[in-house]
């Protein structure tokens, strides 16, 4: 199998699926010079720079998918969807619903985000619980090249609007990508371990740390069960509730502000329908309430570590 | 101008006022009862929209906004359909979801309505670069008031239309009011075609309340976009004689200007002119605001008896 | 005690504060005409109208904030929030921060949200979750005229960014405004109803529902207390975790969407924190993941309703 | 031009061309071991800032955003302090949150600076509201890109500047780029001025790289805002000699347009100016690029011993 990082994992799904339909498009500000084997596969008309404007670009990608047309659009980082909120939220994810029906919006947006660049707030903001809060948009984090490549080509399929983001620090990590990836169904988690004490569960890069806090955890004979959302919406609740039903403890971990954040929701989830398994509080880890800082130690600190997981999930298996 | 440009029959564009204006009365007096949830009304404005629409092949596409009646009457909506609409009823053409303010027609060419103002601008362009690029015949044609052009939707719009070489007939209606605030107080200059210009596209404002020119100014500007596959923008100098929206006592409106306009109305000047040389006699004029009045009153007839939506309906359409 | 709409208790608090601080000024779209009662005295230098333009708005309101004085602004309904998403989050959450603390900005922005007026999901979407997830943004719904007057007073000398919501369904409901109205401070929840079985948590319209649901409750003989929060950022942990502590039994309603909700805050808090205290599973309500009807059936089934409120308390305490 | 206008020393404008190339060389070098992080400089662009900043009182107040290097140094920042900021240091400016993107320093009258691109667009009419309602002295100038003058930003600022007559000198630094996307590839124009006349205010275009014609026109733009207390703006038409970021290996440049700006240097040409006319000797010019490579030692020295941030500092500074 070869060897991918996550950004060529994204390249290689763009291209596969422009390939296999010639209604996908992508565009955005410089896409077409960074993504350039692109452009010279399937040309100018299929592969477009834009203006620096990030709310014509997503509009223009709503009222194309609108009319016809698959767009994926890079928005850059993730902060830069604040331009183009009014298109993704009110025009792609609610006029299906208020035109009765008439209309659907086949569109992918990628923004980038979390820590890995240190370049600030401005660049770093893990804001994808706006996008799940939001009616008529699917919501997509990868963890590994894999992952990013089979979920992007399943993301393009589909008939809704998706914002896929993609991690910062996971940008360069090559991880083994099949030739033929089949799509990966939106809306379906994975077990990257399996567990019986507690569930670790996690999407983009504090999955790894999710995973580094079970292997030290096993050293200490507890067994956690590592669970990466991949799709936070649709959410797989099915998946979360097994594995909590399973261990009975749970830590939800992500680099998103806590307040409000996927974790709020997987708790609050939990709580609700897996209340009589539950043996222990449910701990959330997640950024503070703080924009990120671009100075390294600050910028690192922002993020939940392995051994703060580790001593949460710790925390629970032995007090309760 | 085109080829075998149809010949348009002069009562027939008065006909289509007479019906936009009886269709919107009904409203103003439904809502004054609470029978039908108050709305903006385009009374005033008559020959702006009549003008454009008759201006248009079959194949082209609309896009429109909050102040849609004439826009969609015009082009051939059934007006019970429209009333069921407003009135949430199953039966509208978007099933009661969207209510008056984004009623979108698909069948008709009408499409992704939105009444996010500055949204018609960000989405025009995508539904005209899937024209162009699915190879479908028509021309974009994007309704906007000049509240609208205040939105930086109206500079990235016309500046990717321009660059991207996107067959976009951008009209505006410069009413002189942005809900409660005179253009005056919002504008640093009178007229949006001014702006325009700086794009290098045509550019002209047309008085637009003389349905005759401003359907000739809109074929002239929909022949140069078939033509040249390029935006241009048309400027149609209107007012607005009711309130922003029913019921509004409009306490704010200056008398006098007001007064200049009512003075002004487009169906009156029209029917004026075609009494005076002879194309309509005073019993084809009586007997076409009978007709009118009579599809109204089906058309009331129809919605009255529509029901609500199921409902099961609340989360329908959210997804594709 | 005069009695006065919530809408006019924010006009109150608008003019004394402004009385109190010649540093506050007020702008927005058609502000400067639909309070004319503030222009009189204030003058047009303090309250404008603005052209059509929410991200204009904001900008200039956080400049102006980062520079001195206090702006109020007006941005009408929360979806147009979108537009102006850079200038809030970006901008007035983050530049202090990332200034190394050199700058505050003492902002507030009004939008008003919420079933009640049955004009669709481009007007009403309450999305003030997005506000709780985002750093250095402070949060407040009130849902009583007292509180709306008493919060913006607040709300107008802190010297953060505050998002003030407004619900639309409230808006015209009179209730007893205190004529000397001292600050109610930011981050307090208050208790409209003591009980001890099961603690129903809201803010905005749904507190209503949840009191009408406690008086029905306690005609079947269960004593429910009603927590309305008020503020959502800073949220007052205090008085949630107290209220669960003595009840054991928590149902938190909303009308925004349940996802990511401030519902979901809530519930994952007490997950992690009372967790020895609870008895029952926590339930919540919230809206579906649809964006809201205009058809005023639907719309009303997009928010929680009493009955439904004083079943799922009815459910905890009965089972458990 | 003003009365009073400060004669400008030949020289000094030649060593603060030469210090900003010195500190951004230092930044080039540092950032190829990795001991700098990677950021955009302002190389080849040192005579539209030190130009510009020249013809500034300092009561005037000044945005700016990524690619700031030259107006801060030209502005009197310690380039020890600006270093250490780049540098993630507590000794920063902005205590090491900034990073290189978004350095403000409010004591030189640098604020709000904001690496989203557009946002320096949207803040400068508070700040110039600010000014004028507060009775300062000091317009306010805005620098931005030409990418920036592609978001919708630029037309909501220009119309409010220009409808509610605000001190601001909106300047235009044209480098053709904006990131990896050329401006003819995202402008219908190759002028910013072109758009901006639009707007019925001064707008004009100086050559970029000649500090005198820079400075002169900006003097004259400066007298302009002052005298009538309106808007005006000045594109600087120059050319970004390096890539959009550190490192970015240019492939994607025409090799003859860059070489074509690489031969106009405008270090080199105003150099040779004053060679020529005898306003400076080699001596001098020797000794003045020695004594701007020991500052930046000494600065380089300051950075490398200054300390990161402490770990409280992660949240601190987020609300005021
Ligand atoms: C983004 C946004 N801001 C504000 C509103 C509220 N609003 C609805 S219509 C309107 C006035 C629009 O003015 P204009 O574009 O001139 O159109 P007109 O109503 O005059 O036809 C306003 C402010 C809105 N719907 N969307
Ligand atoms: C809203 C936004 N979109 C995209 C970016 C990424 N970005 C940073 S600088 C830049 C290019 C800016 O071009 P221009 O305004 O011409 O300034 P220049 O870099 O040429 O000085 C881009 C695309 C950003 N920071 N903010
Ligand atoms: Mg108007
Ligand atoms: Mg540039």
């Amino acid at each position: 199998m070869p060897s991918l990082t996550l950004n060529d994992a994204i390249g290689a799904a763009l291209s596969e699926e422009m390939r296999g339909d010639p209604s996908v498009l992508v565009f955005g500000e410089g896409v077409a010079t960074k993504r350039h084997e692109l452009l010279t596969e399937f040309g100018a008309r299929r592969v477009r720079n834009t203006p620096l404007a990030e709310g014509i670009i997503a509009g223009t990608a709503v009222g194309a998918a609108g009319s016809g047309l698959r767009p994926v659009i890079d928005l850059l980082f993730a902060p830069f969807l604040c331009y183009a909120m009014d298109e993704l939220v009110n025009s792609a994810g609610k006029l299906r619903y208020m035109s009765g029906g008439q209309f659907s919006f086949p569109l992918v947006t990628l923004a980038m985000s979390g820590a890995g660049w240190g370049v600030g707030a401005q660049h770093n903001h893990n804001n994808e619980a706006w996008f799940v809060h939001s009616p008529g948009l699917k919501v997509v984090m990868p963890s590994t090249p894999a992952d990013a490549k089979g979920l992007l080509k399943a993301a393009i399929r589909d008939d809704n609007p998706v914002l896929f983001f993609l991690d910062i620090g996971l940008l360069h990590l090559p991880g083994e990508v099949p030739l033929e990836t089949p799509p990966i169904p939106l809306g379906q988690a994975t077990i990257t371990r399996q567990g019986s004490d507690v569930t670790l569960l996690s999407y983009g890069k504090t999955v790894h740390h999710c995973r580094q806090a079970a292997a030290s955890l096993a050293a200490r004979g507890r067994s956690a069960e590592v669970i990466d959302l991949r799709s936070l919406k649709p959410l797989d609740e099915a998946a979360i509730l097994a594995s909590v039903g399973k261990t009975g403890r749970l830590v939800v971990v992500h680099e998103a502000n806590r307040l409000c954040g996927v974790g709020a929701e997987v708790a609050a989830l939990v709580a609700e329908q897996a209340f009589a398994s539950l043996k222990a509080p449910i701990i959330r880890l997640g950024g503070p309430d703080a924009p990120a800082a671009s100075s390294f130690p600050l910028e690192q600190a922002h993020v939940p570590q392995p051994e703060a997981i580790a001593m949460a999930a710790e925390r629970l298996c032995s007090n309760y | 101008m085109p080829l075998n440009q149809p010949e348009i029959d002069p009562p027939h564009l008065l006909e289509q006022m007479l019906l936009v204006r009886a269709y919107e009365t009904a409203i103003v007096a439904g809502s004054a009862t609470g029978k039908v949830p108050g709305t903006c009304t385009s009374i005033g404005q008559e020959a702006s929209a009549v003008g454009v629409i008759n201006a248009l092949a079959a194949s082209d596409l609309i896009l429109t906004n909050h102040r849609s009646a004439g826009h969609l009457l015009a082009r051939g909506a059934d007006p019970g359909r429209l009333l069921a609409e407003v009135m949430g009823r199953s039966t509208g053409y978007c099933k009661g979801k969207s209510g008056s303010l984004h009623i979108s027609v698909k069948e008709l060419g009408v499409v992704l309505t939105s009444t996010i103002v500055g949204a018609e601008l960000s989405l025009a362009p995508g539904v005209a670069l899937a024209q162009d690029m699915l190879k479908q015949p028509g021309i974009v044609v994007c309704f906007f008031g000049d509240g609208a052009a205040c939105e930086g939707s109206f500079h990235e719009s016309l500046n990717l239309a321009a660059l991207w070489k996107l067959p976009i007939l951008y009209v505006c209606e410069n009413n002189h009011w942005q809900a409660f605030v005179h253009r005056r107080e919002a504008m640093c200059q009178a007229h949006v075609s001014t702006w325009a210009a700086g794009y290098g596209i045509g550019a002209r404002t047309v008085d637009g309340n003389d349905v005759d020119a401003v359907l000739s100014a809109a074929r002239a500007a929909v022949a140069e976009v078939r033509s040249s596959g390029r935006p241009s923008l048309l400027e149609t100098w209107t007012y607005r004689s009711r309130g922003h929206f029913e019921p509004d006592d409009q306490s704010y409106v200056d008398p006098a200007e007001h007064a200049a306009w009512l003075a002004r109305d487009p169906i009156d000047i029209y029917r004026q002119r075609l009494l005076a040389d002879g194309r309509l006699t005073l019993p084809q004029a009586a007997s076409l605001a009978d007709k009118v009045d009579s599809q109204i009153a089906v058309a009331q007839a129809f919605a009255d008896a529509s029901p609500f939506p199921a409902a099961e309906e609340l989360s329908r359409d959210v997804y594709a």
